[in-house]
């Protein structure tokens, strides 16, 4: 996994331990001295380094590549997913995916979406910026969850709905509108996960949740830092400030009440464990369940409705 | 993205289009056909050009006089104002960009609502104003819209919603997103009480106004040439590298695409919004009266249906 | 208006009449008793040919040109129509029209299957031929009358849904299958009137009415003779033979129990006096109407249920 | 059309495609990849090609046997026998069309319906049988379908249809044709109790049979290479006036549009249905094992999916 630019002093590091130890090995001279000195001075610069991550660091991270994707964390959380294709309209967009599967044997519906692992799968993802199709594929889903009164679980992981001319002849801007307004009226506990990029309308779109959780390193933002950079220092580069003013990691957001909880990431994000990640997100995902269980058809409507009707900061006159 | 010239800068006098109360000059000039307008007759006009039917933007009080019967105007909105969540700095603050805003519009926010009657139904009418930031939505923006419904659904009263916006306000990050998801929530219970929902979509409505109430009216009616979109031109080029064509997201088009009811003249919105909210409200055929249009109407993209 | 083919000897002998009119005005002589002698001879051949209708001939009554299109009843009948476009997802089919009106004052939702009245309107309306985003067009209307309360009525007139490579891509099978089930679910009052040409499954999209209606010379059919004589004598020229057979008139279906009422037209067709024929078809729109006021939205759904599950004829073994 | 061949002349006899029970042949050859393959080993394989994956058509009594646990299958259909209500004459009549059809069948209808168990879960399952007038719909067809609906409904059963059919039978015209929406308000209310109704699209399915019923699956499952669509190609072919493309109007190329969820292999119809059924239902994961497939299955269609 190549390493982002914040923690290649890390990884020169590690690499300079690595052919000091086979120096020494191949030489025949202790350097045991040596080595435990740099190793604890690596075990320093890595918590410096992840423990105080910037905000701009953390979007990095929520878009490492190798960080699990929506269809790696099914595959480890739940079983016997069996995708369902289709917006019964236009066409099937691979950049959300979703059917049914099973979390600890409950059924539930699945909604995901899907960035690729490498770049052919990337092309076919879109890098997981949905058409139309997939948002109306995505209301389909929910629909199905209704019916069947399944609960909901929707992993949003988009740079943002796709901003292309097709896009926009089909509509982009009704069908967020309407997959927002489909999971106003779910009357099934819904649980949405930021798990990496959290971009704009294209993520809200799937991720109106009577809970909304968020990974640790995941962010969730209304316009990308590189936009906002172009906009205001009309440089792209100036992405680090605009993350920085954009507030957009899991802990501003859980102080803004956007999200209910941050689920905790190994140091240096999920790739770097995905296994014990991926429990986490279940435990989260299993107690969270459990509670909203306690409600009937209609106060998971409600509790939906208020927890939204709260989000906002402002003065009353 | 329209908002784009809101944020990265002061936002550029525009002459032509904004009109103060007391007018300073008695002469405007269309910047579509050219004409030397003369401004009481723009004014009379709805702001709509008597030579060529283009429509300028028009300060909301005066596009709120030209729908609701005279008189019966209550505004609501104005009990809010807005804060500064993220301390928001880039090339100046949030806060001092917000003054500006205030100062500029009288108004604490991109919105302006109350209840009133038109031709003698109940409504609840909330425009946005492009003015104010760009008609942007901040948590203050988003409130005002979710009370507004509120307020209509208590009051059992048609809703009437102008939009006008770049979108959702970064200044205000992820607050300004989930603002989308408050005012949809409020709108399914306006919904439950079987009230008729409309929205005008005036130049522009991108971004996550466009993404949300706006695009799901029961009737959505847009004004003539009026930008609408997700995402915005500039945007759009840069990912699909080449240059979009004539016409693309405005009103006509996405008539044509099957998103946009009606396109409708300004001059006409009074009489249709009636005679629509009588009707979803099974209310017998309001008497009320459009303003008389003079000038030859901008042609009909529709292959059979008369512009309104 | 051009004459049908069986309507020729009329026309001819209504010319053979007037020049002789002519020429007994002009050269004085006086020509009253030949005169007398063929207007009743005139009147006969009218009533033999009108009273006597075939099958085949009705079919070309239903199609004729100049006969009432759903935009010109709807010009006659209702007021107040405000048309309203799109299917909130693909494009707007001018084939469908659809939009709020007025039935002597009372609000309703209509939804018409329009053929054009020219060549051009025709190519524009595509003969009437509705690709599925007209069907989706009609569904959201749909679901705009059961929202609001207000009654349905759907003007149906269409050779069929266009069979063409667009309309399958887009998946024209889903979406008349769709449109049946919307009506299937609708609790509100739905008339539907077959006004000219009932074509197969792009009819029956929209004419899953409480009551079905149909003028007197209109016809509804499985598939058109053309395409039966095609199939069967591998000529579509034996058109008139295969619509004998599919006993796809008013009256053949109204025996069936597939419509409800025929209502009356003109001698010689609705397009003979469109206003007389119109003022039938309101009528017994406005009586119909009328009956169903007393259902409640339960009473609605069911009564429209138990009407289509008694279609059929079968035996019991 | 598909009926094409059906009504034009006495069906031809499709030697490949069909087995009786008891075979005269010990090989047939598959139509797809021309192998030789053993009938009994084709048979077990439920008519899958070992060697290819090619679907041959299977008779309706197999195809329940190898979807349902054994011996739980118990018929409800074939009550009703159809009439000639049209009276209906071509180049022979109607009646001694539908005496073929019983001969050949030993049916009485295109349909073959009734309860079972699969996996252990209640289902009533629906076949089609094209060799009954190319599976036509006529009121018989429709009558069964919705008894076997209103069946599932009446005893809390998950509801499977496999349809395989050229859609409307023309001999009984326009009743053939109500049928499509007497079935659809059957499905209402099997909807309305929460049960799940899932369709297996067989080649082929079109016309009525494709434009009701089988397009309005909670999940709709096409069988490879399956041919599916409103229209038949040759009415397509003559209305546009060009060839169609190769897949045009398949389950793969259904898929891609966004109209199936998903292709599936006959062999793995058992366990998918369970397993789509139970969690529809909310009930725990029946244990369920397929057939084992030996062989190279065809292509998939999507990138990413498995093929199951
Ligand atoms: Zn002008
Ligand atoms: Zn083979």
């Amino acid at each position: 996994m190549p390493a982002l630019e914040f923690e290649k002093p890390i990884v020169d590091l590690e690499t300079r331990i690595d052919e000091l130890k086979t120096y020494g090995s191949s030489s025949n001279v202790d350097m045991s001295e040596e080595l435990a000195l740099l190793e604890k001075r690596l075990e320093r610069l890595r918590s410096e380094t992840y423990e105080k991550l910037t905000r701009w660091q953390r979007v990095q991270l929520a878009r490492a590549p190798g960080r699990p994707t929506a269809m790696d964390i099914i595959g480890r959380i739940f079983t016997d997913f069996q995708e369902l294709h289709g917006d019964r309209a236009y066409g099937e967009d691979a950049a959300i995916v979703g059917g049914l599967a099973r979390l600890e044997g409950q059924a539930v519906v699945l909604i995901g979406q899907q960035k690729g692992r490498d770049t052919k799968e990337n092309i076919a993802r879109n890098f997981g910026m949905a058409h139309p199709e997939g948002f109306r594929k995505a209301m389909r889903l929910m629909d199905m969850a209704d019916k069947f009164g399944l609960p909901l679980i929707t992993l949003v992981d988009t740079p943002g709905a796709y901003p292309g001319i097709a896009a926009e002849e089909r509509g982009q801007a009704w069908l967020i509108a309407q997959s927002i307004q489909k999971m106003t009226r779910l009357r099934i506990p819904v649980i949405s996960v930021i798990i990496g990029e959290g971009g704009s309308g294209g993520a809200l779109a799937v991720a109106v949740g009577n809970r909304v959780l968020i990974l640790e390193n995941a962010v969730y933002s209304v316009i990308s830092p590189e936009s906002c950079a172009a906009i205001v220092w009309r440089d792209a580069k100036e992405a680090a400030k605009a993350a920085e003013a954009l507030r957009l990691t899991a802990r501003d957001l859980e102080q803004f009440g956007i999200v209910d909880e941050v689920i905790p990431e190994p140091k240096g994000g999920a790739h770097n464990d995905p296994v014990g990640s991926s429990e986490e997100l279940k435990k989260a995902l299993l107690h969270n369940l459990e509670q909203l269980r306690m409600l009937d058809k209609d106060a998971l409507l409600d509790s939906r409705a208020e927890r939204f009707r709260r989000l906002g900061v402002f003065e009353e006159i | 993205m329209t908002l784009e010239r809101f944020f990265r800068r002061r936002p550029p006098q525009q002459k032509e289009n904004t009109v103060n109360d007391d007018l300073p000059d008695l002469w405007s000039k269309c910047p579509k056909c050219n004409a030397q307008v003369y401004n009481k007759e723009l004014e009379q006009n709805l702001r709509v050009c008597p030579k060529c039917g283009y429509h300028h933007r028009i300060p909301v009080k005066r596009r709120v006089e030209g729908l609701l019967d005279a008189g019966t105007f209550q505004v609501t909105s104005g009990r809010v104002k807005a804060k500064d969540p993220l301390e928001f700095v880039d090339t100046d603050t949030y806060v001092a960009k917000l003054e500006r805003a205030r100062k500029k519009t009288g108004r604490e926010s991109a919105v302006y609502a109350g209840r009133g009657s038109l031709a003698g139904l109940p409504v609840v009418v909330c425009v946005m104003d492009f003015e104010f930031a760009g008609g942007s939505m901040g948590s203050t923006e988003g409130e005002e819209i979710t009370r507004a419904i509120e307020l209509a659904t208590k009051e059992d009263r048609a809703m009437i919603l102008v939009t006008a916006s770049g979108g959702a306000r970064m200044m205000e990050g992820a607050l300004s997103l989930m603002q989308m998801a408050k005012t949809t929530f409020a709108l399914e219970q306006l919904a439950n009480k079987g009230l008729p929902y409309i929205t005008v979509l005036a130049d522009p409505t991108t971004g996550g106004v466009a993404a949300s109430f706006a695009a799901i009216g029961d009737i959505v009616i847009g004004e003539p040439d009026a930008l609408i979109g997700f995402a915005g031109q500039r945007v759009i080029e840069q990912t699909v590298r080449q240059s979009l064509p004539d016409g693309f997201q405005r009103s006509e088009f996405y008539e044509k695409k099957g998103f946009i009811d009606m396109v409708v003249d300004r001059r006409h919105h009074r009489e249709t919004l009636a005679n629509l909210i009588a009707a979803l409200r099974n209310q017998p055929k309001p008497e009320v009266t459009a303003l008389e249009i003079k000038v030859p109407e901008p042609p009909r993209t529709g292959i059979f249906g008369r512009r309104k």
